[in-house]
């Protein structure tokens, strides 16, 4: 099911923990629907330095945390704001169809630290006010039961 | 792996018997004759058919003619439903089931209800438990139909069956139920429980796969599902899988044979288990009832973490389990068994199912007992929920 | 008996060949996990799963995503008439088929009249042949869905499925083929020939019984038909067979990997059957077209006699074989494929099919030819409409 | 399926052919049905002498047939019509279910038989005229197709 780079960052994920003076957090995710991602980034020159997470959620949200954090950290703010979930998934060598929605849930979280930071320093823009957290369960999971339709993957 | 694999999954499929695989091998490549023809291979084959429908009707107290082979536990359901809805239509069009029935169940029911028919789930209580009292309150001159599962496949609960039966019998409703975790772990009899229709499936007790019967009292009308040739006096069409069928008759006799031995032995383990894990780990809660429950099944929800790690992690340790976890089940939701009972969402991502079988020992529970402790503890080590509870604020 | 047994009867089902039991044997009591499950055991059996699926997309020209493993063949057209029927009754409520359908589909298309679909039976002609324009001409504004066999199961005779699935594609109008008896012995391409489902069975084609698949094409509107988990993608379920699924696979692989040299094979024991048999015994017909035919598929009715009876004594020869005949058909009437075909009822009571396969040889068809004449006119002799016949009354 | 007596029956059957100058002829059951019994006697001061039989049927009828001859010789003619086809059926070991109407076929021609010598003879009784001849196929074979009712073998 999943790739072995997957495995790998599930079973030694990198960068576990919390920054315990973190310039932006950030939280997605809801425990309703069996995933909440916390990231913690320490950021120096508009460069993250360090990054932490805290992942309640299956193989796929820990090792796409894992990687999430490995991918953040040396990189600008904005190039930051650059990584797809696609990027994420890529670096783990993919994910299964059904978990690519994990992957978007380390975008988000990327997203909602680094807006943390910039709301705590002034730097939001009106546009990125509009945030990114409220998603509901079925935005990212599949019904499979009785899909008696043809299903798009 | 390297190491010997511990198998704690029975509810999902058992390995087929060795003996099983055996008496089902001759039929494979030297009596593969059609049981409908009527030259020696073929009389062989439906000789080797009604032998495994005599085993199977003696280990429910049936009748031979009242057991018709199908293809799965999932067909005998989907029959049995479908079957006495659309014949009894006439009669009234009102179905009685519960809100923790396997999907073979609750996904037909909610098919028929499509389709004019009028279901009522009844709500089982946070053990899993439903009442006879329920079942006869539920009940409307318009009903036709009453199927509850005999034991549950997450939670290991048993209904109170032969009381449902009794019930169901003195109004003159058919009585359904879905044995299939129940046949090999319960003693099960037709007639003293009063059930009209009974679906078991080879795969949940060391039989092959693909191969389940639908018990039908003589005299319960039942339309066809599987329409096609006369097989199975024409009420089942297919070409007869003989060696299933025969591997079904032979697993199905040695599941009856020592019950009583297997379940203490399974007991046994099922409440070391128990006793154990709730001792040893804090945050945690037992599924199901303690007492009313499957031998052979243990079900915990573990606070702050998600099935699917937990399994995952398991596995690296050669421990093959199970969970209710929305991640595990394909679906949107966590398993609908526990949030029936009351969990709610976020409890019912954390569950672990355990059961156990026939080759199980007390040394794989030593060594579940070992892993899970600290597979836990790192799980919700990683875990943001945790965070907050070991900051002091349990709100749980 | 003594003797090797001559098996004539492979339509009737096969043998299944000792590399696909050999495949499916890890199945049963190693790698016996849950496809469904996550852990190591249940993802091999998924892998398992999927490289079958392969095996029987690439045998038919179709993507694996389009192929759900069902029980059996008649499951499979069960589903795909019904779950067309349904999820189209919108669009309309008419349906197109033949009238000598293998029962999985007549009964089911009968099934659906009772329940409000309007069904056309074309009828054959006498070689058991329908043309391309007799569909084009039935078709109507509420036609959802043509159903008609590839290859028929008694006289062998083989549709112009390609052109049938032209128009059907050029109308917009869904194409489901039973090639239950195609594949294995003729080539089958799904996209070529524009068939939208197709129904295939294992134990046809030296694979496992209770093993079938159905295709269906990317973008088919199909209801499911066996409620439950959310196995072969949400579309069919209970637990996936896994021995019986891999065996398929292994058996559909090698079935179609020389199909070309063992049609060859078969045709030789065919025609030199047909020219014999036509030339030895007097008062015989053929039945089914002479060239569109099945390539092992050889049938005739003999005058005066009965279909069981010589059975009976070919089975005493050694040899097994067939018919026709209501005492062997479970039913009331002589085979409605031989009536299909303008047959008179005591004329298709004396049918006789054989049906070749791998393991035949030419000294098998030496033994038939040396037997078959003796008992038919043993059966004759005992007859008393040959008697007649003999006076010079040759009203035949 | 079939008992060994059956099968014995079946395979080497008692009594088949015609008697040229026989004393009774009954033909009963019809080709499209697939079943056709002829049964031709000889009797002698009431009592029956031979019995042959030629029939076009299953391995049933051709052993029930051949019972039945056996089962008239040397019987008076009243006594042969109290032969019942349970009686056929129990001198052959019994019948399948599904076979049982070749028994009836079996008794019926005996009657016709005798019947036809009766009328040659002019001893037939009114009653008797009305003959048991003109059954039709679902009289005797049963429709095992889609019967979703219970059976009630
Ligand atoms: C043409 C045809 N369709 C359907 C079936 C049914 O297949 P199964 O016996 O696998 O249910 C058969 C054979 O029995 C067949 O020959
Ligand atoms: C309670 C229950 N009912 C029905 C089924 C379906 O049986 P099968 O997998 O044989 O279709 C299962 C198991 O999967 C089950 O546990």
């Amino acid at each position: 099911m999943y790739s072995e780079k997957v495995m790998d960052h599930f079973m030694n994920p990198r960068n576990v923990g919390e920054i315990e003076d973190a310039d932006g957090v950030g939280q997605v995710g809801n425990a309703k629907c069996g995933d909440i991602m916390k990231m913690y980034l320490k950021i120096e020159n508009d460069i993250i330095v360090e990054a932490k997470f805290k992942t309640f959620g299956c193989g796929a949200a820990v090792a796409t945390s894992s990687m999430s954090t490995e991918l953040v950290v040396g990189k600008t703010v904005d190039e930051a704001l650059k990584i797809t979930n696609k990027a994420v998934a890529e670096a783990l060598d993919g994910l299964p169809p059904a978990k690519m929605h994990c992957s978007n849930l380390a975008e988000e979280a990327i997203r909602a630290a680094i807006e943390d930071y910039k709301r705590k320093n002034g730097l939001l823009s009106e546009c990125e006010m509009a945030g990114s957290c409220g998603r509901r369960c079925d935005d990212i999971h599949h019904d499979h039961n009785d899909n008696d339709e043809e299903d798009e993957d | 792996m390297g190491e010997k694999l511990i198998y704690l999954d029975h509810s999902a499929t058992t390995y087929t018997k060795p003996e099983v695989v055996e008496a089902m091998l001759p039929y494979f490549t030297q009596n593969y004759g059609n049981a409908s023809s009527i030259y020696s291979i073929g009389r062989e084959s439906k000789k080797a058919i009604e032998e495994a429908r005599e085993k199977v009707a003696a280990s429910i107290g049936a009748q031979a003619k009242e057991i018709f082979f199908t293809g799965s536990g999932t067909e005998a359901d989907n029959w049995a439903i479908k079957g006495v809805a659309y014949a009894n239509k006439a009669k009234g069009n009102h179905i009685i089931t519960t809100n923790f029935e396997h999907h073979a169940v609750l996904h037909t029911c909610q098919y028929l209800e499509n389709d004019g028919f009028e279901v009522t789930y009844l709500p089982v209580d946070e053990n899993g438990l439903i009442t006879p009292q329920q079942v006869a309150e539920a009940i409307k001159p318009n009903t036709i139909l009453i199927t509850i599962m005999f034991a549950n496949n997450e939670i290991g609960t048993i209904q109170p069956i032969a009381e449902i039966g009794k019930i169901a019998r003195e109004k003159g409703i058919y009585f359904h139920t879905d044995a299939v975790q129940a046949i090999g772990n319960v003693q099960v009899n037709v007639k003293d429980m009063n059930i009209d229709l009974l679906s078991l499936s080879g795969h949940k007790f060391y039989g092959p796969k693909g191969a389940g019967a639908l018990y039908v009292r003589k005299g319960v009308k039942l339309i066809s599902y599987m329409h096609g040739g006369a097989q199975e006096r024409g009420r089942r069409a297919s070409t007869e899988n003989v060696p299933s069928i025969v591997g079904l008759g032979k697993a199905i006799e040695l599941a009856t044979a020592n019950i009583d031995e297997y379940n203490k032995k399974l007991i046994a383990l099922r409440d070391r288990t128990i006793d154990e894990v709730m001792k040893k780990i804090p945050f945690v809660k037992l599924n199901g009832h303690r007492e009313h429950r499957l031998p052979g099944n243990a079900n915990f929800s573990f606070q702050f973490i998600e099935g699917e790690s937990l399994l995952l992690l398991l596995d690296m340790k050669g421990i093959a389990a199970s969970s209710g976890s929305a991640c595990t089940s394909g679906s949107l939701d966590p398993s609908h068994v526990l949030l029936a009972i009351g969990l709610p969402h976020e409890i019912a991502h954390g569950s672990l199912r355990l059961t156990f079988g026939e080759e199980n020992t007390q040394e794989d529970v030593d060594k579940l007992l070992e892993a899970l402790p600290t597979i836990v503890e790192r799980l919700r080590e990683m875990s943001p929920l945790y965070e907050s509870v070991k900051r002091g604020n349990q709100n749980v």
